[in-house]
């Protein structure tokens, strides 16, 4: 895997010809960064995201990889899915086999890949999601948390330079949360890029390294404290400011906090604290 | 989670990894033994044998599979009973009533017996692939996989649906229960066209254009088990048989 | 009404499933031939043969008090037409003897042949003929359930008969005894299956 | 309505005998107050509801009324049921009528209520939950946080004294979080006692008057401040601490906070901080 630009351009795209759900959003996947996409439900995060991974086709505008587009034909939906994979948000939109590690086999399988190689890709995906324990096991007794991550495992097998994942967060709580953003930190240092849909502003803030907010049809993206820090924008959105951007911008006009970027969560606000009463200057 | 009880059983089973073949084999041997020995003692053997391998060996909890076999109970005794009541001027008994229902009962339930073995230790999953050495065609196998998927999901859907129309006392009259069961039904329907469909979107995404091929799991034939269960199965018809 | 495991002497369990092969290749080649043309059908026949079987899952409270399963096979001829039933009625009693110890593997000919065979073209063919006389689609829904679960009773207790006839009066008398032993927990059933047809359509058209 | 004491001792329930989900565990809902359940994924949280709300019979334990012991019977039930009402967490298995009002009418035409007040119970309901605009829409073109809205008008139409919701927030965008909780404000007014279970600890905080902790098969219950602030409960139970505890107790130690409660959301914090840098003492 290396890593590959994926892009979109003025696409329009929705299930209603006379109301779109995106209109015109562009949209660059930075190679080997960390993107959040932001959004209300319904705002077209999900229409964006099927949209780069081949699945939907937009009615006006382009999706590039490296600069070549994507071509809605056989040969080239078959190339894109080679490189860039999604993760829907209902596991079982996804798991269709009863076995875990049969159902993580079937995109290897498709790639016509030869039985070892197969073996090998789906342990190794299974390894990174940190699901091996779960190979044997059917299906239809995990938890919602457990088949999430499986369906990220059969995506992440087909080895895609761009992984895109369409709230793998929702629904989960805090401790599966930390398995899976986990996860998604391995996946990187395994050369992917990694994109992920969501309306946990907290949460964005914390993992992204650059944000994408869409609004009205479109997109805005930038870095998290611009984006995030931009009210109108979030009101437009209709998504919240992050706590850490409101608390720690108070606390730097009182004089506790030091220049540079805000913190992000908890910790980090906590470490930039200082540890007793007296106030910088 | 909306399990079924022999299917949890199945999975859970210390035999989950012995060959399909190898299991067939022995339950397939079990059943045809309690349809052709004598009831007396070859059912009686069959069903013992039966029971004490799923409880004994595989590790099947005695609750399921006790369970499990008293579900066709209720079938075999009055099917039994039926057969073996005489009507002609007016109604009685069969002259030998007793011995040829104790018969039927007993090759019913060394049968069901037998067939539980096989279905308390092996998933599903599992024994669909075996059906390729029976050439049934890979497309049927594949809509049965589906099938296995998609009734848990369908499941939990029905029971959650149903829970929430009782809570909304759609079950507490006769009249009201079928309405309620009506909509129901209608309800898992749609839900099972939508799942269809919303499939077929979330495989197209991981390559899929023809089939749902995936990588064969390997669970070898284990020599010592298909000796044993030869022999077993010898000795039992020696015995039921000759006695 | 599912005959039990090990009930049917072996030359009946054989004879039912040759009498039942026929129309199972018969619905197998249909079901091939659809998924060679429409891969993804694939997915939507598995759907289908789900919902068959959870069907069997939602209770149906009768008015004498006993409750009962439906069978969805008349339903399924309406939805599915009866050669792909006669392959999905046939998976699902292979489920349901596997997965609920209901019915068995030397019975699944015979169960097969009154279930997925005689089942759904009865029904089917109540439900065409209902339509062409001009009754509208819920009378066509409820004749094909009740009758689709009227045949099928009827066509195990012949089975039931066949295996076991009367010593004293014959086979007349072993079917007319099975038929008025099962009909007790049957024939509610097959009204109260038809009726859930009507209700679960009536649902189905206003969307 | 009227408020109903509705609380659970020594509950032991599950699938498997062998290893229950409950193991004793007891809780009372305070009438009239908020109360958040709170558990990690699989932590028996909605098992706990099914249990309060008569949906499951505890294997040992009671459910009691108003100190009157729920009986699993036709009639106890039928009794139980008009009192208290429980909204699971999926909506798509809740909703099975074709129209937002058809679904909300299902359980007053099922009380046997004439049809005049049948459409008023509905009418109701829908302007509590401030749904009245989709009475004729069909539900399968509902947003997901728009179905979440109508299962609870459905349970609401039935006039429940004690409402429970499994995670009526989890998968909403932080505007639908803010129409869910507007919702609970105005069914309290109307005189229902709401509990809803999460694993969001902020929103807990924030918005509960006491909370519940499932761990272990049992529940540990009491004021937010001091079950959210005990971190070893809170890591037995796989749960985060709320970040404004955290940052609120660095800062009430640094001297920027007034005694008595931590504030519990960004906004009382910001309210709380003084205005400009200098340090009380």
């Amino acid at each position: 895997m290396s890593h590959l630009t994926l892009a979109a351009s003025g696409l329009t795209a929705g299930y209603d010809r006379r109301r779109p759900v995106l209109d015109g959003a562009s949209l660059t996947v930075p190679a080997g960064r960390r993107l959040a996409v932001l959004g209300a439900n319904g705002s077209g995060k999900t229409t964006l995201l099927r949209c780069l991974s081949g699945a939907l086709a937009p009615a006006r505008g382009r999706v590039t990889l490296d600069g070549a587009e994507l071509r809605h034909t056989r040969a080239g939906l078959r190339a894109h899915r080679q490189e860039v994979q999604l993760v829907l948000q209902d596991p079982d939109d996804q798991l269709f086999s009863a076995s875990v590690a049969q159902d993580v086999s079937f995109g290897p399988v498709n790639l016509g890949l030869t039985e070892d190689e197969v073996r090998a890709r789906v342990a190794e995906a299974l390894a990174l999601l940190a699901v091996t324990h779960l190979a044997e096991r059917p299906t239809h007794q995990l938890s919602y948390g457990e088949r999430k991550r499986v369906a990220m495992a059969g995506a992440v097998a087909m080895r895609p330079c761009v992984l895109l994942l369409d709230e793998p967060t929702a629904g989960l709580d805090p401790t599966a949360v930390g398995e899976a953003l986990a996860a998604l930190a391995r996946l990187q240092e395994a050369d992917s890029t990694v994109v992920m849909s969501t309306h946990d502003v907290d949460l964005a803030l914390r993992w992204a390294d650059e944000v994408a907010v869409v609004v009205d049809g479109r997109v805005v993206q930038g870095t998290p404290e611009t984006v995030l820090g931009d009210d109108a924008l979030l009101a437009r959105a209709r998504l919240d400011r992050p706590w850490a951007l409101t608390v720690g911008a108070r606390l730097r006009a009182l004089g506790l906090l030091p220049d540079g970027a805000l913190p992000r969560d908890a910790d980090a606000l906590l470490a930039a604290l200082p540890d007793s009463p007296g106030v910088r200057t | 989670m909306t399990g079924l009880a022999i299917d949890d059983a199945a999975w859970a089973s210390a035999w989950r990894r012995r060959s399909p073949a190898d299991k067939l084999l022995l339950s397939g041997g079990l059943v045809v033994g309690a349809l052709v020995l004598p009831a007396w003692p070859g059912s009686v053997l069959v069903a013992l044998t039966a029971v004490v391998l799923a409880l004994g060996p595989a590790r099947v909890p005695a609750l399921t599979f006790g369970r499990a076999i008293r579900l066709p109970l209720a079938f075999i005794t009055i099917g039994a009973l039926t057969a073996v009541v005489q009507v002609g001027d007016g109604i009685g008994w069969a002259p030998d009533a007793a011995t040829r229902a104790g018969e039927l009962v007993g090759h019913a339930l060394a049968g069901s017996a037998a067939v539980l073995l096989l279905a308390t230790t092996t998933p599903m999953s599992d024994l669909l692939p075996a059906l390729q050495r029976l050439r049934v065609p890979d497309a049927v196998i594949e809509v049965a996989s589906v099938t296995y998927r998609l009734l848990f999901v369908l499941l939990t859907s029905l029971t959650t649906i149903r829970e929430a129309q009782t809570a909304r006392m759609g079950h507490s009259t006769v009249r009201r229960s079928y309405r309620s069961s009506g909509v129901l039904a209608a309800a898992v329907l749609t839900r099972s066209w939508d799942r269809a469909r919303r499939l077929q979107d979330g495989l197209a995404g991981r390559g899929m254009e023809t089939g749902l091929r995936v990588l064969p799991e390997t669970l070898p034939s284990s020599r010592r088990f298909e000796a044993l269960t030869v022999a077993g199965l010898a000795a039992l018809v020696t015995v039921g048989v000759l006695a | 009404m599912h005959i039990a495991e090990g009930f049917l002497p072996p030359a009946h369990a054989i004879g039912w499933t040759v009498a039942a092969a026929p129309f199972v290749v018969h619905g197998a080649r249909c079901v091939v031939k659809e998924v060679r043309e429409h891969p993804e059908s694939t997915l939507l026949l598995g759907a289908a043969g789900a919902f068959t079987f959870v069907l069997s899952a939602i209770k149906l409270p009768s008015f004498n008090g006993s409750s009962s399963h439906p069978t969805g096979t008349g339903l399924g001829a309406v939805l599915f037409r009866p050669p792909v039933m006669a392959l999905l009625g046939t998976v699902v009693l292979l489920f349901q003897a596997l997965l609920l110890a209901h019915g068995g593997l030397t019975t699944l000919g015979a169960n097969a042949f009154s279930m997925a065979v005689v089942g759904p073209w009865v029904g089917y063919g109540a439900y065409r003929l209902v339509r062409r006389v001009g009754g509208g689609l819920l009378p066509g829904v409820f004749a094909a359930m009740a009758l689709a679960d009227l045949a099928t009773y009827v066509t195990t207790s012949l089975q039931l008969a066949l295996a076991f006839p009367d010593a004293e009066s014959g086979l007349v008398g072993a079917a007319l005894k099975y038929l008025g032993v099962f009909a007790v927990t049957q024939v509610p059933l097959a009204v109260g299956e038809g009726l859930l047809g009507v209700l679960l359509f009536r649902v189905l058209t206003v969307n």
